[in-house]
């Protein structure tokens, strides 16, 4: 059709260019790993991505919870989804679910624990969490009614929240926004890391069934 | 001429393959895959970058910019498939109506 | 040493060569349901290309995340695509007014 | 007073405090409507104040968790943050106030929480200095306004909600793709920094390119207008005020702060382009204005023609064309808010806003019309309004700079504005007979709109105010001039 006669030349000079940019790319005359370097033993965490992430660009990973938590909030107020078929789940996946679920728990938790030190972190144990989360709901399992209200959406802040309320806490002692006194900066840090994980799943979870749980059309 | 090299050029690769599926297709889950690997292309291109001396460890910060990345995308993708589901109930078809072009 | 490097550049052509196609086969692909199962095996592909970048750390989030949750989320979007596709099919006056409404306004 | 008003670091409260108010809003949606609007207040509060702490010290640079500028995240407050964040605070208090009679309960619970963090979206990326946190904060605002469009239930609100949400992800896009190529050549995420280590070299031209691209989609310049007019026409009424407003600016005044900053060595070549795409959005904008028959539409094409204007200054490059831009675009944040409210008034009460038919409604609304003709007046650019300073600017500018040509697009623009604005008022003031139709407007939605169209005729009168505000820091002096 007469659209691709412009759009593949055009694209593959695009291709090409960014190609020759890539490859004639200067090394940067001072680049920030060497200044990384000598900041980390006072970032509190021996990871360097989780240190860059949670402490030097912290406030990143703040807005970061905030676009989830819109996205969710984008997802419940569209709403009207059909809930997923009730079919009532396989043998297979009920046994299956049954032994993964704890399990991916356990993982999680592990993952939170070592991120401080080691590859891992809020983001990856919450995805599990999340993971955790989708195979109950495809095991027909719903949140039950009473607590789909006010405790579910508590949860599903937290993260946010409890970067918001350390951020400011930190600032009235005395110090800037998200300023972590390096002794106490590992506590702190995990304690973040731990809500923000738990707020993670939870919205993933929330994602995936698409409407609000025990809302309008159950 | 390091192996990274290698890898940011299949990074622009994907970008450019994304964005003309993006154009090209026109039912909606085939934009949002298109989406998807454009993001996944730009990553690809932030990492490699990154690790371009290899005596040195590789700079963490693009690593903690692509985890950032992909956490958007990740919601940016659940909103538009929902969004998709609510276009397919109201208008019955899963392309935008008029030309679309993008 | 010269072989090691040698099967590294293999290896690599290799992952870059079987990422490439499977994005192609993903977009390119007629079948819908098969386009996302190719999308996901690229997510998992993309997890190794990480651990390659020495990114373990992009690693982990891309196989739980890109591949695993927008997998998830991809697949739940199809099976409900199909169910209102086949719902909205036996409405046919359904489709009738809500064609009427959308292109009265001028474009 | 000074001790409290002095050390407060209102450039972190401003962000903080519509987070914090979305989340309330979320956990308590019976009480979101006050919330939402003690919210809005307060944000206009904290940007007193940080005006107040601008005034005294000049600047403010604001190290968040302590770092400094390579390693953390720098928040950066002079006067052109500033005046955009005057224009979300009162235009955001306007739309506050309107929404509050406008949405059905249940709608209302989802559109506090999102116009919240819609609000700490723009307070978040007017301040920030770091250019991998603007495509956070741009994807934040991105996925916020694409929610309160789908608001509007109908298939038309839907598919256009779709297409801005696909074009939005595009453009954050090639944002990233040249955040990426500027990272990886100069080491740095901050402005500041970048604007001193930049020269030019291909990566710094495919960065120009990429993150021009993706900042033009978002902002609807003219060939990547399409998404547009659908979107802000089908949107609830408070949700088309704030995208044309305040959103759409968002991403023009990352570009203006790149361009000030990081890219003044790219030359005029380059901007006698984006000068061009202005001058074609102008005139293509206003005549596809005259052509609808429905006011919404109207208005959302008018949109389409003002962005146009803010796009005159680049060629021009003095800071008088750029403070005629930033005027223009204070002036049309006002005037268009109160136009798109007049229009869901007329929408409200009748109905439907086909213009050839509006007589009949308008007669029970004359608080709404006098919004729209006041916001009119500034939309055209006629003495008395903010509008006709910042054509005045900008006419100044051109004839000063000696390219003359951009002043005929602005008068040329002008017509086309008045021959739009004369259509829908012919229309209106004749004498036909009331409708008879039930119901009444909550007053609150008339006067709103007639507050904000009041301060776009002020702007015309009391100049000297913004004018100083733009001057804190001086962020035109560094640009290059000519």
């Amino acid at each position: 059709m007469e659209r691709s006669r412009w759009l593949l030349p055009l694209l593959l000079m695009l291709c090409l260019g960014l190609g020759y940019t890539v490859l004639s790319m200067p090394e940067p005359v001072e680049g920030l790993p060497e200044m990384l370097v000598d900041n980390m033993e006072v970032a509190g965490v021996s990871n360097p991505v989780t240190a860059v992430l949670l402490n030097f660009r912290g406030y990143d990973t703040l807005l970061e919870m905030g676009v989830l938590l819109v996205a969710l909030l984008g997802v419940w107020s569209l709403g009207g989804i059909p809930d997923y078929r009730e079919s009532s789940p396989g043998l297979v996946l009920d046994i299956m679910s049954r032994q993964l679920v704890p399990v991916l728990i356990l993982v999680a938790g592990y993952l939170l624990w070592v991120g401080a030190d080691a590859p891992g972190g809020a983001f990856q144990a919450g995805s599990l969490l999340g993971a955790a989360g989708v195979l109950l709901l495809l095991c027909g399992w719903r949140i039950g009614n009473r607590c789909s209200g006010l405790p579910l959406r508590f949860l599903l802040i937290l993260g946010l929240g409890m970067f918001v309320v350390a951020g400011t806490g930190l600032l009235l002692i005395g110090g800037e926004f998200l300023q972590y006194p390096s002794p106490v900066a590992r506590e702190l840090i995990l304690m973040i890391e731990a809500a923000a994980t738990l707020s993670i799943g939870a919205t993933l979870a929330a994602m995936f069934l698409g409407s609000l749980p025990g809302g309008a059309d159950k | 001429m390091s192996y990274v090299y290698l890898y940011a050029l299949l990074g622009v690769s994907l970008f450019v393959l994304g964005l003309n599926a993006l154009i090209v297709h026109a039912h909606l889950l085939r934009k949002i895959l298109a989406v998807n690997v454009m993001s996944t292309g730009v990553f690809l291109v932030l990492v490699a970058l990154s690790s371009r001396n290899e005596e040195v460890l590789p700079d963490p910060v693009p690593h903690a910019m692509v985890i950032t990345g992909i956490v958007v995308s990740v919601s940016a993708t659940a909103l538009a498939l929902i969004l998709m589901l609510k276009v397919n109930r109201a208008t019955g078809k899963n392309e935008l109506p008029d030309r679309g072009r993008d | 040493m010269e072989a090691l490097t040698i099967l590294n550049w293999v290896l690599d052509g290799l992952l870059g060569v079987s990422l490439f196609s499977l994005a192609w086969l993903a977009l390119a692909s007629p079948d819908i349901f098969k386009a996302i199962v190719l999308f996901i095996s690229f997510g998992l592909l993309m997890a190794l290309a990480w651990v390659r970048l020495n990114a373990p750390d992009v690693a982990l989030a891309e196989a739980a995340i890109g591949a695993g949750l927008t997998g998830a989320l991809l697949l739940a979007a199809f099976a409900r695509l199909e169910d209102i596709s086949i719902g909205a099919s036996d409405g046919e006056e359904v489709q009738s007014h809500i064609q009427h409404d959308s292109n009265e306004e001028p474009k | 007073m000074e001790l409290i008003l002095g050390d407060v670091p209102w450039i972190v409260v401003l962000i903080i405090l519509p987070l914090t108010g979305g989340m309330a809003c979320f956990l308590f949606p019976a009480i979101s409507k006050s919330l939402g609007l003690l919210t809005s207040l307060a944000v206009v509060a904290c940007v007193w104040g940080l005006g107040w702490q601008l005034e005294e010290e000049g600047a403010q640079r604001y190290a968040i968790g302590g770092w400094g500028a390579p390693l953390g995240i720098d928040l950066y407050a002079d006067g052109l943050s500033l005046l955009m964040l005057v224009v979300a605070a009162l235009v955001g208090l306007g739309i506050s106030v309107y929404s509050c009679g406008y949405f059905s309960p249940d709608k209302a619970n989802h559109f506090w929480p999102l116009w919240l963090f819609l609000c700490g979206a723009l307070n978040a990326l007017f301040l920030s200095s770091d250019i991998f946190n603007l495509y956070v904060t741009l994807e934040l605002l991105g996925l916020t306004a694409v929610a309160l469009v789908a608001l509007a239930d109908g298939a038309e609100a839907l598919t256009s909600a779709m297409r801005y949400l696909l074009i939005s992800l595009l453009g954050s896009l090639f944002y990233l793709l040249g955040v990426a190529f500027l990272y990886h050549s100069f080491g740095s995420l901050d402005i500041a920094i970048l604007a001193q280590r930049a020269e030019p070299s291909p990566a710094v031209w495919a960065a120009v390119g990429l993150i021009s691209t993706g900042l033009l989609l978002k902002t609807a310049l003219f060939p990547m207008h399409f998404w547009l007019p659908a979107a802000h026409a089908c949107a609830p009424t408070p949700v088309s005020a704030l995208l044309s407003a305040l959103v759409v600016k968002a991403s023009f005044y990352i570009l203006l702060r790149m361009w000030l900053e990081i890219f003044p060595m790219v030359g005029t070549s380059f901007a006698q382009l984006l000068g061009l795409l202005g001058a074609a959005a102008v005139l293509w904008g206003g005549i596809q204005a005259l052509r609808q028959t429905r006011l919404k539409l109207l208005i959302a094409y008018s949109t389409v023609s003002q962005l146009g204007y803010l796009f005159l200054a680049f060629p021009l490059g003095t800071s008088l064309a750029w403070k005629g831009a930033l005027y223009m675009l204070l002036s049309h944040a006002m005037a268009k808010a109160a136009m798109f409210m007049a229009a869901g008034n007329i929408l409200v009460l009748g109905g439907h806003d086909r213009i050839a038919e509006l007589s009949s409604i308008t007669q029970r609304l004359p608080l709404t019309l006098t919004a729209f003709t006041l916001a009119g007046i500034s939309i055209m650019g006629l003495p008395p309004s903010g509008g006709f300073i910042a054509k005045w600017l900008l006419l100044q500018a051109s004839i000063e700079s000696g390219q003359w040509w951009w002043g005929i697009i602005l008068i040329l623009g002008g017509l086309l504005a008045a021959a739009y604005v004369f259509k829908v008022i012919g229309h209106v003031f004749t004498q036909d007979e009331p409708t008879r139709q039930a119901g009444t407007l909550p007053t609150t939605m008339e006067w709103s709109a007639l507050v904000l169209a009041l301060v776009a005729v002020l702007l015309g009168l009391f100049t000297s105010w913004p004018l100083a505000i733009m001057e804190i820091g001086s962020p035109f002096g560094t640009g290059h001039s000519g």
